[in-house]
């Protein structure tokens, strides 16, 4: 039961995490490399929103995640937007830049220190007992519900409005999807904002969960397999991905070897791609057609 | 006063990666409901033009450099694309002209119709379909898989969704059967006089364009060659002869070798 | 007319967090010695670079700082992966080498190499022993023992240490877990631990490690002991997780003893509006102490040779931060005596308590 | 020689959709066939299993040898060479470079040998070089032989992609619509330049075309597909018109 | 005629300058640039061969770092355990990455574009997984100390031996991939950059090639691995994170992809450039009176010229170099 337990959580984890990298790309075909960053931006703001204001913690995490969603708005405006139409390559390299960017301003605003987000909020963390006897703390529950959530509403969004459609078609052919009449910059601004804010939401549940530094853009990182396994441009995908990733991890941990646990995973992932060499649920980018 | 035209260009230069120079200061007018064709050699600049007049996004590093595109008397060369569609005025371009992971459905779907309503959008779509059987029967085929011509039949069908009042149509009969071509011609003079639409056409072959267009222009190396009233041009031997190779009524065959020696130059 | 003071850290990056803190220090230190007029008469010029734990970066500096006229003594604030270029420039330059606030490299055990020194206070293998040894004070060694490292050579290697010396001692060593750094869960690797039953959690490793396999732990249901290495941020967070179980062993004195010269390095941090809270710099102020006794010891005008010779035979007062001095001699540049106290929360004074006073061990 | 080439009832479908119904044809050495048929008839797909792109059913025999089985580049280097319908040069690389892609199967250096630079490579390299200019001469682009291809206008690179298909000398070349987006007067040259290497190499040409006037007054022998399906064979003169076919693809006149 | 004849000799004469300022550059220095200059120099054989996969065949790849952890592991291991000497490790260490390359290739005949980097990070975990091991198992938790290399009887020691060395190795891997990407095999990827299906079609074997770009690469790559060993005399896993990968991706596309000079020039760039932030800001008044702040507003400063250089130069440096180098050189050019 316990095992079940981890590995829904860890699972919700990578799940939260990846749909980021899934709806940059989808629209633009950048695998944006400062997500992990980001990630950890929204939380450091959860940090300064708790210190700064004496809301309660419900409120400060919803500010926070607002306040990221901004974030990634802002990134597309003065940066990414700049962009718009060079190769893919370039866009990606300056997420990277944008990623040493975010590090150092972290740690020159808040400092290299650890953080407590959830202390300073004075919010409690106790652990509930399963029906199953199995335990889960009410943060990783809250992150599970939340990733419900998230992913119930992208879907949604994306299924019912032509959206989810128009963003591939942008990530496809920039040119002809504004030629077809789609705004590329309002696509993109969705994007980024989304992006941000499903993963600051990320960020803040970890950082409440068990505190916050700077490798918190690692664990960013660690998610983007994930993203790939599923296929780059599918949501389904990156959750199926994340229970796989996560079942194999727990596995691991748990009857083999925990050192394991880093390098096994990437080999399923091996496995699984090429049986399906666009990922689980991603489109064929390249076509053989001559 | 009377209204202003559908669409002139006024000394329209466009330079690629910021030195080559592509057009040299383009004038050119479309009516509204008119069909002018673009003709000229490889190289001329046709695609450039109706390139310019949809809109660059940074790609090639393509820019308008000089002169002005007005639509309705409003300048619109510095509009991005997607505006330029919304008011009406769409492409089918020459290459990539198709979302090729997309459906044939899904490539139809992602077309943003400005202000049109859900049932005015099946309408259309229905329309597609039926102007274009082959489409149908691929629906949910990606359209990269898609054979040459049902690309160029899904591009047209993706632009007509759009709800032009203006199509701008880069090379026209580009790998379609002669009679698709035919075909193409006549729904396109019908869904004109049906829809009141205008379109500018760059077409390499000159005696279908010239009988499709009201109005034609000539271009030779990014300027204006020759311009006037399709049937007069199609009247001229001389500029048949020059520029588009041969003359009119005129029936050479290819087995007799070339007009002139050491060509494409 | 001044000494000039070289340290390399790393001060941004991925590991920042365990090493500004204590350069942080080491320079509000040293610049309340300048502001009392100095060593000698003559003030003592600290230069600083950051090599973000970088092996390049870190040989750069030093190559950089050696390059700087007259440098008396370098100091490494880092990485062990940047040590190799640093100790190589150092010694061809014939300058003495301090490692503060990071791994003693063994070569400043006895025998010592004569120009690498260290202010550390963890010490692999003492550590263990010391943390077993009070183990086995508490609960006797009929107990099943859990183990907990991330999975850094550095840290594994001092567990797998600990393994053994487990089984010497009678204990029975039921679990280990080596976590990759930055998991984004610890619960995994917490259930395995649980399932094995432990009395006793031991865990040294970075921080974030020992604390999150605690808590993580605690999630779960478990109540056992769980003691873990004391870092910089052992008192912020005990208090954090004021919880009755959870021993940190360590060689300095938290600042619940509010010893005087504790409540001057708060006062020190707050008139300069640090970013770091004053209890995260004990280590970069022994630092400080240290090389102001070395210069001091080494007179006006110093050169590399006399700080050395200085060095080798010094005798730090550490006013309380430690056990006892801090002694070098020319065999030994770690300490003579390495002391160990235990802390903890007590819930019922809610207050942090000395579980186990300073215990010496003798550094041969 | 007579047969180079011989189709005999190749079928092929992807996912249901069946896109070659049993279609047999068979091409002399010396001879333009022409492939024509409405869009999505399947004439690019004939290519394609001919160049070992696609695996369908039934034989293709290519100078007596089957070719089914056989991996693209195997087929190639047996005397295969095509264009394609959307040219599928590489841009950023001069025309000149272009077409020594296409004679990869004819240089014969090692990659070691090519990294110390030894002379031998250098001399081979040399050599094909040679040929290739050749080649470009015969086309009559020597003016853009160092320009990058993705510079070119769209009709350049269509000639580019002919000559790319000719500078691997090969004995059966697959042409896919080489005259769409050329100008009559580029047409006529391509013309001039289709009979120049038939009458010269004697090679045998398969065809794919969509003008009408193009195939009448050049094609030997005209094969007509449809859904698939071939729908006649024949002589220009008597294929052109041939009911089935002015109902299926050229329309009333 | 007569221009077309004199540039090849121009250019001559102007590499045999810089090659000369090159080699003397030693003499004239100080130790600390030519460890910049050394570092340069490693940086520059690693980013080429990552250039000749990803910016001439095409194939990404994440694990960088970890392919340069296995050629210093080779060494280090080789040489902790047998005393291997110098002309062992080092081609020891190419052939192990020779071999990884194969190994972790093989994807790519399946897996394109992106995904083909869930392999290369596979390696680098499974490499450093490995070293970790081997580090914990000997009982060398703080990494293996390397000694400098005995050549002709003499200790390699010192930034001008080694700067003349690794100028040497840098050189012959540049020619060397230089050779390539103009000869067939350089050809053969293009083409396969550009279709695969394609490529085939023109008679490229496409799996051959791409596995032999991934061997070449990574054999490349390993070398510059262990020859870092041996510079820095140790070997640790921790100087092998992702981010050492992240920042070779970043060499080659801020030189430019699919030029071999935009890979020195990006290994230039990305190797020097926080030394020049943090000298232009300590010559800020009281500089070392805000050292923490200071070191973190050079490391975002780093990122933030990289935006900007980003934005308004896409093309690479490369691209900055064509477009401002002499109009005469250009004029030449149809
Ligand atoms: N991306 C580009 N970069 C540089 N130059 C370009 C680019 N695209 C076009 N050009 C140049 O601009 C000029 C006009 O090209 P354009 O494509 O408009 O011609 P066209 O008349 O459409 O020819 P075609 O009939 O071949 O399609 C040509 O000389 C071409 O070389
Ligand atoms: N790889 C593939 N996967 C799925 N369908 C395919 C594939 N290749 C071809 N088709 C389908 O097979 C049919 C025939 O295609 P093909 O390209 O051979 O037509 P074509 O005769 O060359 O047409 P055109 O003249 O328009 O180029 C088309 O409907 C096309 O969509
Ligand atoms: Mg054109
Ligand atoms: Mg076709």
């Amino acid at each position: 039961m316990q095992l079940a337990v981890n590995i829904v959580v860890l699972a919700a984890t990578y799940a939260l995490i990846a749909c980021g990298y899934v709806l940059i790309y989808r629209v633009s075909r950048v695998l944006n490399l400062a997500h992990g960053e980001l990630m950890m931006v929204g939380a450091y703001l959860l940090v300064t929103v708790a210190s700064a204001s004496a809301l309660p913690p419900l409120l400060a995490v919803g500010l926070a995640a607002a306040l990221s969603l901004g974030v990634g708005v802002l990134v597309h405006l003065f940066l990414m937007r700049r962009l718009t139409g060079q190769p893919a390559l370039a866009a990606v390299l300056t997420t990277i830049g944008l990623g040493i960017l975010l590090r150092g301003l972290v740690v020159l605003l808040w400092s290299a220190e650890q953080q407590h987000p959830a202390q300073s909020l004075g919010l409690a963390n106790p652990p509930i007992t399963l029906f199953g006897g199995g335990r889960i703390s009410t943060l990783s529950l809250a992150l599970v519900l939340t990733t419900g959530a998230v992913y119930g509403g992208l879907f949604a969004f994306l299924r019912f409005s032509r959206w989810g459609i128009r963003m591939r078609a942008a990530g496809q052919n920039p040119l002809l999807a504004a030629q077809r009449g789609i705004n590329l910059n309002g696509i993109y601004a969705v994007a980024w904002g989304l992006s941000t804010f499903t993963g600051s939401v990320a960020g803040i549940l970890i950082a409440l969960d068990s505190g916050l530094d700077t490798t918190m853009a690692t664990i960013g990182l660690k998610a983007f397999p994930v993203a790939l396994v599923g296929g780059l441009d599918s949501l389904l995908g990156s959750l199926l991905g994340a229970l796989i990733v996560a079942t194999a991890e727990v596995v691991l941990i748990q009857y083999v070897d925990p050192l394991l646990s880093d390098v096994v995973p990437f080999l399923i992932l091996m496995a699984v791609l090429l049986a399906r060499p666009w990922g689980l649920f991603g489109s064929r980018e390249e076509l053989d057609r001559v | 006063m009377i209204a202003p035209p559908l669409l002139t260009l006024e000394a329209v230069g466009v330079t690629y990666q910021r030195s080559i120079v592509a057009l040299h200061g383009i004038d050119l007018t479309v009516q509204a409901g008119q069909i002018v064709a673009i003709l000229g050699v490889n190289g001329a600049g046709k695609t450039t033009t109706l390139r310019a007049i949809s809109g660059f996004v940074g790609l090639d590093q393509a820019r308008v450099t000089g002169g002005c595109i007005r639509h309705r008397g409003t300048a619109i060369e510095t509009l991005p694309p997607h505006l330029i569609t919304r008011r009406g005025i769409v492409l089918v371009p020459e290459r990539d002209k198709v979302f090729p992971n997309l459906t044939v459905a899904e490539n139809l779907a992602a077309v943003v119709t400005a202000a049109a309503g859900t049932a005015e959008r099946r309408r259309r779509e229905q329309l597609v379909y039926e102007h274009f059987p082959r489409l149908a029967a691929r629906r949910s085929s990606e359209a990269g898989l898609l054979s040459g011509g049902e690309r160029q039949m899904l591009a047209v069908g993706a632009a007509l969704l759009c709800g032009p009042e203006l199509l701008l149509i880069d090379e026209l009969s580009l790998g379609l059967a002669p009679i698709i071509v035919g075909e193409l011609g006549e729904r396109l003079k019908t869904i004109r006089s049906e829809l009141g639409l205008a379109i500018l056409l760059v077409e390499q072959s000159a005696a279908f364009a010239l009988q499709m267009a009201d109005h034609a222009y000539v271009l030779e190396n990014g300027r204006v060659a020759a311009a006037g009233p399709a049937a007069t041009l199609a009247a001229d031997t001389d500029i048949q002869r020059y520029y588009l190779g041969t003359a009119a009524g005129e029936r050479r065959s290819y087995r007799d070798g070339r007009t002139r020696p050491g060509a494409c130059q | 007319d001044e000494y000039a003071v070289g340290l390399s850290g790393a001060i941004t990056g991925p590991v920042a967090g365990t090493y500004a803190p204590a350069v942080e220090a080491l320079r509000l230190y040293i610049d309340k010695v300048n502001a009392a007029g100095g060593v000698n008469g003559h003030p003592i010029h600290l230069i600083v670079q950051d090599d973000q734990g970088q092996p390049s970066m870190g040989a750069t500096n030093a190559k950089k700082l050696l390059g700087q006229d007259n440098l008396l003594l370098l100091l490494n604030t880092s990485l062990s992966s940047t040590y190799a270029p640093m100790i190589a420039e150092s010694q061809r330059a014939g300058v003495p080498l301090l490692f503060a606030a990071s791994v003693c490299p063994k070569e400043v055990y006895p025998p010592a190499q004569p120009t690498l020194f260290c202010t550390t206070a963890f010490a692999s293998q003492f550590d263990s022993r010391a943390t077993l040894a009070f183990v086995k004070e508490k609960s006797g060694t009929s107990i099943n023992l859990g183990l907990a490292a991330m999975s850094i050579p550095l840290s594994r290697g001092e567990i797998d240490y600990a393994e053994g010396l487990a089984g010497e001692m009678g204990m029975k060593a039921v679990d280990k877990e080596i976590v990759p750094p930055a998991a984004p869960d610890y619960t995994p690797f917490a259930t395995k631990l649980q399932q094995a039953s432990p009395d006793w959690v031991y865990s040294w490793a970075p921080w974030v490690t020992e604390v999150k396999t605690l808590e993580a732990l605690r999630k779960l249901g478990w109540e056992g002991n769980y003691i873990g290495w004391g870092h910089i941020e052992t008192e912020g967070e005990l208090a954090r997780l004021k919880d009755g179980k959870f021993y940190a062993i360590g060689a300095n004195a938290l600042f619940s003893d509010r010893l005087p010269v504790q409540q001057d390095i708060t006062a020190t941090a707050t008139a300069a509006n640090s970013t770091y809270a004053a209890n995260l710099m004990t280590e970069g102020w022994i630092a400080g102490m240290v090389v102001e006794a070395a210069l001091k010891q080494a007179g006006w005008p110093a050169t590399p040779e006399k700080v050395l010779a200085a060095m080798s035979h010094l005798k730090v007062d550490t006013k309380g931060l430690r056990g006892g001095p801090l002694e070098w001699t020319a065999d030994n540049h770690f300490r003579t005596r390495q002391y160990y106290r235990v802390y903890r929360w007590n819930p019922a004074s809610n207050g942090i308590e000395v579980v186990k006073d300073w215990t010496a061990y003798e550094v041969h | 020689m007579s047969e180079q080439l011989v189709l005999d009832g190749v079928s092929l479908s992807f996912g249901g959709l069946t896109v070659l119904n049993s279609v047999s044809f068979s091409v002399r050495a010396g001879e333009l066939f022409a492939l024509i048929g409405p869009n999505g008839a399947g004439k690019t797909s004939v290519f394609n299993c001919i160049s070992g792109i696609y695996r369908p059913k039934g034989d293709i025999r290519y100078r007596g040898r089957s070719l089914l089985g056989l991996a693209p580049h195997r087929v190639a280097a047996l005397g295969v060479g095509r264009t394609f319908q959307h040219g599928e040069l590489v841009p950023q690389m001069t025309v000149g470079d272009n077409l020594m892609i296409a004679r990869h199967t004819r240089i014969a250096t090692t990659p070691w040998g090519e990294l110390l630079g030894l002379p031998a490579a250098r001399r081979e390299e040399e050599r094909h070089r040679a040929a290739v200019d050749e080649v470009i001469r015969f086309v009559e682009i020597e003016a853009y032989r160092d320009t990058p291809v993705g510079a070119l206008p769209f009709g350049l690179q269509k000639i580019v992609g002919f000559a790319r298909a000719l500078a691997a000398e090969p004995t059966l070349l697959l042409l896919d619509e080489p005259s769409a987006g050329l100008t009559r007067e580029e047409r006529e040259d391509l013309a001039y330049f289709i009979l120049k290497i038939r009458d010269r190499l004697d090679m045998a040409m398969v065809w794919i075309e969509h003008d009408m006037q193009m195939v009448a007054d050049l094609a030997d022998r005209i094969h007509v597909l449809d859904y698939g399906r071939s729908l006649a064979e024949g002589p220009p003169e008597t294929v052109l018109k041939d009911e089935a076919v002015i109902r299926a693809y050229l329309g009333s006149p | 005629m007569s221009e077309a004849a004199r540039r090849p000799l121009l250019r001559t004469a102007l590499l045999a300058a810089a090659g000369l300022v090159l080699l003397l550059l030693p003499l004239a220095t100080t130790p600390l640039l030519l460890d910049l200059g050394c570092q340069v120099l490693l940086a520059c054989i690693g980013a080429l061969s990552l250039m000749l996969l990803t910016g001439f065949a095409g194939q990404v790849s994440l694990g960088h770092a970890g392919l340069l952890a296995a050629g210093a592991f080779t060494v280090g291991i080789l040489v902790k355990e047998a005393t291997a000497p110098f002309w062992v490790t080092l081609p020891a260490a190419a052939i192990a990455g020779a071999l990884l390359g194969l190994l972790f290739g093989l994807p790519s005949l399946r897996l394109r574009a992106l995904y083909l980097a869930v392999s290369s990070l596979a390696l680098h975990f499974i490499v450093i997984y490995l070293g970790g091991e081997y580090e914990t198992l000997r009982g060398l938790s703080t990494g293996i100390m390397v000694d400098p290399p005995r050549l002709f009887g003499h200790e390699l020691y010192g930034g001008r031996a080694w700067y003349i060395l690794l100028l040497v190795v840098a050189m012959a891997v540049l020619l060397a991939c230089r050779n390539l990407v103009r000869s067939r095999t350089g050809r053969a990827w293009a083409a396969i950059r550009a279709h695969e299906t394609v490529a085939a079609a023109l008679g490229i074997a496409v799996a051959r090639h791409k596995l032999l770009a991934f061997v070449i690469s990574s054999a490349f790559t390993a070398l510059a691995g262990g020859l870092f060993a041996y510079y820095r005399g140790f070997v640790s896993i921790e100087a092998f994170s992702l981010y050492l990968s992240i920042q070779y991706v970043a060499m080659i596309i801020i030189g430019g992809m699919g030029s071999l000079g935009g890979a020195i020039l990006g290994a230039l760039f990305v190797t020097l450039f926080p030394y020049g932030i943090e000298a232009a800001l300590s010559t800020l008044p009281h500089a070392d009176r805000y050292a923490g702040a200071m070191f973190a507003s050079n490391y975002a400063a780093f990122g933030l010229v990289m935006i900007f250089f980003l934005v308004f130069e896409p093309q690479g440096l490369i691209g900055l170099w064509r477009r401002w180098r002499p109009a005469s050189a250009k004029a030449g050019r149809p």
